[in-house]
């Protein structure tokens, strides 16, 4: 039988975030499920809902709140599997600034991530009471690049970052742990899922297409349970797939242990409907004049292809 | 008499400018027999050059009408019946003097072993043999002159309109000149409509003189010129050639606008 | 040429030795913080000693980026993917065949500006718009198109850089088109020349001066826009993935060493077009 | 196709988002690429200046200007933001990097432009260089500065929308355009292209009008 | 006798060009007096335009020496000792007449007001009243050189340096420029290098002609020319004039390389 082919369009750059595909991938699981997975890494202006509107892509990683938002506005994403359980998205502050709850960031500045990364911090910030509009009573917001300079060069107050990176990149920027206030979203209690698989769900109709997905989530989460438990050789793997030569190696090892504590690989990626419903419900509740999303969406995830693999 | 070469009825022209109409030409009419040699000599801002540059088809008439060996000016434009020297030297600055000389007959086809021969040929008739690899900027201005004046004569048009060809040259080098051209209009029975400021110049080389009197530029008087087809350098200390340079000369001072 | 050498080496000694200053004055903030968080109190000439060596500075010192091209170039085999030249010869072929692209519209957009005179008033005003549409912020849309329409690899990253540079062409031709004066055109209409006649020996001679000084801004152009359009392109290879690389990381040094490559690169075929100015403009007669 | 909304679609989305839009013009138009492309442009225009006046400068300084201009935007405003900050000034900044090249190509080669015999007129005047520079060489240059301001009024505007994707308060053409494309709501893209286009070519109309009026003497100024 | 206004020692330039050097000076030696009036005339090409650059310190000599006024050419025209009128009008295009005539005026920092009257005086000497608002292009050739006769005129210079500026003028024009030109000089006591094609034009307004000849541009005769300070028009019909007319003309055609 010949082997079937696969797009997947990653969220970010080659790293460890990723680290399970390209286990797959440099391991032989595709092979061994009869595929040819490509995997195309992202970048920050690589939107996949964007990429998959494109026909560029099969299967795209992205976090829930973007998928949700692109599903009401046309591109209906349906999560197949939730590789990540937990949430890495914080907001990291210096600590000399006297920001130490939730309260005292009313007046300061705080860099946060767009394109669709924005809609769990405005959920927060709605929660709070803050506005983000730029008024004395709320909070300035600025739009984040890519790294944590504005926090480095006191630009900003606090900046967004990720447990797995970001967060290594200030404390690489002289910064002591003690010296930074940090808030997870997750202890905020407005986390939202990170990192899911999801494809188009026009294509969900086609029984092959669902078969074939099946198998490349089993063999995806072969990779991550592999690469969880051979942090070391699984970030050599990343760093074999970085074209860009740009990524150093201590750096990712740190990333991909991080990584490992938001995994959840026992349940063969199914996604935890509890998990979707607490993020819908942060997202409805995020309000603003753009919400995310206005009602709670329907179809936007199935076990389909997760069953499948069985 | 042969159909005219030129036929200009009623012609005038009229430049809008910012402040106000100029009136170039008014009330124009000529007409040239094949073979003539016509000077129009007058006041500078006559019209002398307008005139040509509407025969060339480079300006519209406003008014009245003209045509060129029977046809449109344009038409003749088009058939390249005429050659035309600027006032001004026009060489292009980035061909050399031949690649200058050259360029008419490459735009008319000419093979390209003969246009560098034939360019040769005028470049020496103009005395300029050497320069031929020159660039514009490296000669004198007489000498562009005369390199444009090679240029005009090099595809050898029936019609030659020039505008004051041999201002730039000293006695000697006009007189030289003067004495080819005459030879060349003999010898090929050319129609030349040749403006100057010089009378003696005028008078040794034409059939008729026109007379142009400014603002607005118009005809004063037409000199009949009959000094035959041989005319020697010394024909210029005839009674008669004196006879009539003094008509021209009172023509000229007529159309002055003002007193001398 | 050799003539230039030495003012340029002297206002590059220059320059370096601002730049020294500036390094420790830009940096010294960040060096204070991070000292003063340790619980240090350097002296002054460790200050400066740090200001320079800065892992992560606002402004690096020059021997930080040259340490940084010499580890990225020489000492790394060049098909590598660390290796700078790698980068750089994905973004040089990107934007030279982007650079022919633009050129050959540039010009021809000109060319009809110039004798279609309907296009002036019709065309001009779409070409100009045209440059007014952020193409680079819409870049991973026109990459995504493109991808739709099967164009993958280097064509969508040239198209990208096409689009950038025919623009600073087509107007420096439009006007150099119309440069030569009434007299010299008057001749050719004596001549009853055909346009394509006029075009040849008139107006493109003409506009050499103007063809070139838009030639070395679409060129500096060009390289720009394989640069960019290499970051919605999954930012794999090329000088633009080290930038944006290097700026994910806030790796300072990283970005400067990616940015010198660029700005080399573009400088040696500006400086090449300069050359072939020169050579062209010496057999044009220009005065030396 | 999602990519490309209906004009009506657009239409309408311009109309309910009018105030928005007119906020991010303000803040990437009437601030970042005014100041920018003033500086800027004033800026190649002064060193050009200079470099006309002292060869020295012009020779060494001309290779480096090529250089500057090499540097891609993608490269400078994140470099940029990191110095000026967040917000328009950064963008002005980087509209400044990109204007200033294009100017001082222009405006040496302008300066050039004048005639041998017109130089020697000023000369026999024994005119100061001040003089020269005023009555000959900056009349004589006008149509090569034009030329930069035209090739740098969309350029400008282009700086400044893509400097505001490394890092913006939550304002501006190029904040809207990028987060508003990832979240596909296209619309609202398309309605800020279209403000960005009919700007850009306003501004451009702008200088083009300018120019007619100031080099109507030159020969590609009468037909 | 009172110091040279110009005093040029074995003057020589060679003109390096791609294909080899021109000698476009050769060992030129000349003292020009205070007040005088000289006029050179020489074949096209000889070199004529190369001596006026030199004195004007346009062009710099490869050999000999050269003083203006006293001191180094250089000098001179920092101190603004002389105007010039060159071959071709060298009008700036972007100015009117008027504003054209006014350039050297404001640059030397002569007031407004009295820079518009004095221009305006300058243009009606040279018959161009009424055309102060024109721009360069919408005027006749001859137009235009005398709009740069009067811009040279304008800043009242002491020594004046003319290279054939009535080239392009007619009969009458230039015989009445010819006499104002005179008038001026008289009045003035300015000294005149004047560069001309025309033999009766030089021996009518000059105290000394010098005859050139061309490859290597050098002096071939000094035709001293002592008509006295008043010369009506006539004055050209005596046999004195007629004399020294013929003997510029006979050292004209010595110097010719080609045969006439
Ligand atoms: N810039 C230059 N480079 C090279 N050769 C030159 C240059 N200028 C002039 N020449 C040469 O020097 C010689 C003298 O030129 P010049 O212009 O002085 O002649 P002229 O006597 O004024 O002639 P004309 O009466 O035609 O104006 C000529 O042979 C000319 O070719
Ligand atoms: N393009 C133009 N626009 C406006 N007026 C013009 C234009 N060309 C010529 N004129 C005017 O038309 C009149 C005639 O000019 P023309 O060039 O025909 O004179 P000309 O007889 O050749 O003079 P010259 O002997 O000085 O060359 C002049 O008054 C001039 O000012
Ligand atoms: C323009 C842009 N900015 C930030 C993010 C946020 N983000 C999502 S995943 C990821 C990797 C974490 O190391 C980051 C930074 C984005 N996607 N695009
Ligand atoms: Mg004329
Ligand atoms: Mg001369």
């Amino acid at each position: 039988q010949g082997v079937e082919r696969v797009t997947l369009q990653l969220k970010w750059v080659t790293q460890a975030q990723f680290a399970g595909y390209y286990v797959a991938q440099a391991r032989g699981m595709y092979r061994a499920a009869n595929l040819d997975v490509r995997i195309n890494a992202g970048g920050p202006d690589i939107a996949p809902p964007q990429v998959m509107a494109g026909g560029r892509a099969d299967v795209v990683v992205e976090w829930m709140p973007a998928a949700l938002a692109s599903r009401e506005r046309g591109v209906p994403l349906v999560n197949i599997a939730q590789p990540f359980k937990q949430s890495g998205l914080m907001l990291t502050c210096r600590a000399e600034t006297g920001i130490r709850t939730p309260a005292d960031l009313r007046g300061r500045t705080l860099g946060v991530w767009f394109s669709g990364n924005e809609y769990p911090f405005l959920a927060w910030m709605a929660r709070l009471n803050l506005p983000t509009n730029g008024t004395p009573q709320g909070v300035r917001v600025l739009r984040q690049g890519f790294n944590v300079d504005p926090l480095l060069q006191r630009q900003a107050d606090c900046v967004s970052t990720m447990t797995y990176n970001e967060y290594w990149q200030v404390i690489d920027g002289g910064f002591r742990p003690d010296q930074l206030t940090v808030f997870r979203y997750a202890d905020q209690g407005v986390a939202t899922l990170e990192d899911g698989l999801y494809v188009l769900e026009n294509r969900l109709s086609d029984a092959a297409f669902v078969a074939r997905m099946g198998r490349f989530v089993r063999a995806s989460m072969q990779g991550w349970d592999w690469a969880r438990q051979n942090p070391d050789a699984a970030a050599a793997i990343v760093l074999d797939n970085d074209a860009s030569g740009a990524q150093t190696e201590a750096h990712q090892r740190r990333m991909m242990a991080e990584i490992a504590k938001l995994l959840d690989t026992t349940g063969g990626g199914r996604l935890d409907p509890a998990d979707y419903e607490r993020t819908v419900q942060t997202l409805l509740s995020s309000g603003g004049e753009s919400p995310v999303i206005t009602r709670a969406p329907t179809g936007a995830w199935t076990h389909a292809v997760v069953d499948a693999a069985r | 008499m042969a159909e005219p070469v030129i036929a200009a009825r009623d012609l005038s022209l009229v430049f809008a400018t910012r402040d106000g109409p100029v009136q170039a030409l008014s009330n124009f009419n000529l007409d040239i027999a094949p073979g003539e040699f016509i000077s129009l000599i007058g006041p500078s801002g006559c019209g002398k050059t307008t005139l040509l540059r509407v025969i060339a088809d480079l300006e519209s008439a406003t008014g009245g009408s003209i045509t060129v060996n029977g046809r449109t000016p344009e038409q003749a434009r088009l058939a390249r019946d005429y050659g035309y020297v600027f006032q001004a030297p026009a060489l292009y600055p980035w061909r050399t003097i031949l690649g200058n000389v050259m360029l008419p007959l490459e735009i008319m086809g000419i093979p390209r072993a003969e246009r560098a021969v034939r360019a040769k040929a005028q470049l020496a008739l103009v005395n300029l043999s050497g320069f031929e690899r020159k660039f514009p900027w490296q000669l004198s201005g007489g000498m562009q002159q005369r390199a444009s004046i090679a240029r005009a004569l090099a595809f050898e048009p029936k019609l030659l309109l020039m505008d004051e060809p041999f201002g730039a040259l000293d006695e000697i080098v006009r007189d030289h000149l003067n004495e080819q051209l005459l030879k060349l209009w003999a010898a090929t029975r050319k129609t030349v409509v040749f403006v100057t400021h010089s009378i003696p110049e005028a008078v040794f080389l034409s059939t008729r003189i026109v007379v142009m009197s400014p603002r607005p530029g118009r005809i004063t008087d037409i000199v009949d010129c009959n000094l035959g087809p041989d005319r020697p350098l010394e024909i210029r200390e005839t009674p008669e050639f004196l006879r009539i340079a003094q008509r021209v000369r009172e023509g000229l001072r007529a159309g002055h606008s003002y007193d001398v | 040429m050799s003539r230039s050498i030495i003012p340029v080496l002297t206002i590059c000694a220059g320059l370096v030795l601002l730049w020294y200053g500036g390094a420790i004055w830009m940096n010294w903030q960040v060096v204070a913080d991070t000292q003063a968080r340790a619980g240090a109190t350097p002296g002054l000439m460790d200050m400066v000693r740090l200001t320079l060596n800065h892992a992560r500075p606002l402004l690096p010192a020059p021997h930080q980026i040259l340490d940084e091209l010499w580890r990225s170039t020489a000492t790394l085999p060049v098909t590598s993917r660390r290796s700078l030249v790698h980068h750089a010869w994905v973004t040089l072929s990107a934007a030279l065949v982007g650079f022919g692209m633009g050129t050959a519209i540039g010009v021809l957009l000109a060319v009809a500006v110039v004798h279609v005179r309907a296009l002036e008033r019709s065309l001009m005003p779409w070409i100009v718009a045209s440059q007014a549409v952020p193409v680079l912020a819409l870049a991973p849309i026109v990459i995504v198109a493109l991808g739709a329409m099967g164009l993958e690899g280097l064509l969508p990253k040239a198209i990208i850089a096409a689009y950038l540079c025919f623009f600073p062409i087509a107007i420096g031709m439009v006007k150099g088109l119309r440069a030569p004066d009434a007299m010299a055109r008057d001749l050719m209409r004596t001549w009853s020349a055909t346009q394509a006649q006029v075009f040849w020996k008139l107006r493109l001679p003409a506009s050499l001066p103007y063809l070139f000084a838009g030639l070395k801004v679409a060129m500096a152009a060009a390289v720009v826009g394989a640069i960019v359009a290499e970051l919605p392109a999954g930012a794999q290879a090329g000088l633009g993935a080290r930038l944006l690389a290097g700026s994910y990381f806030g790796q300072t040094i990283q970005i400067w060493a990616a940015l010198v490559a660029a700005a080399i690169l573009s400088a040696t075929l500006v400086g090449l077009l300069g050359a072939a100015e020169r050579l062209v403009a010496r057999r044009m007669g220009a005065r030396a | 196709m999602v990519l490309l909304p209906a004009p009506s679609a657009i239409a309408a989305r311009f109309w309910l988002a009018a105030p928005m839009l007119w906020g991010d013009f303000t803040q990437t138009f009437l601030k970042a690429v005014l100041s920018g492309y003033a500086i800027g442009c004033g800026a190649g225009f002064g060193l050009a200046l200079v470099a006309d006046r002292v060869p020295f400068l012009r020779r060494g300084l001309l290779p480096l200007g090529h250089l500057v201009a090499a540097l891609p935007v993608v490269g400078i405003a994140p470099i940029l933001a990191m110095w000026f900050g967040f917000d328009w000034q950064s963008k002005a900044a980087v509209v400044v990097a990109m204007t200033f090249f294009p100017m001082l190509v222009n405006t040496v080669a302008g300066l050039a432009a004048a005639g041998a015999l017109e130089r020697d007129l000023m000369r026999s005047y024994a005119a100061s260089p001040g003089q020269t520079l005023w009555l000959l060489k900056l009349p004589a240059a006008l149509p090569f500065i034009f030329t930069a301001l035209k090739v740098n009024a969309p350029l400008a505007l282009i700086g400044a929308i893509v400097a505001e994707f490394f890092g913006s308060p939550t304002q501006g053409m190029g904040f809207r355009i990028t987060t508003e494309a990832a979240k596909l709501a296209l619309d609202l893209v398309w309605a800020e292209i279209v403000v960005a286009a009919v700007a850009g070519s306003a501004f451009y109309g702008l200088v083009a009008l300018a120019e007619r009026a100031a080099t109507f003497w030159h020969p590609s100024a009468r037909p």
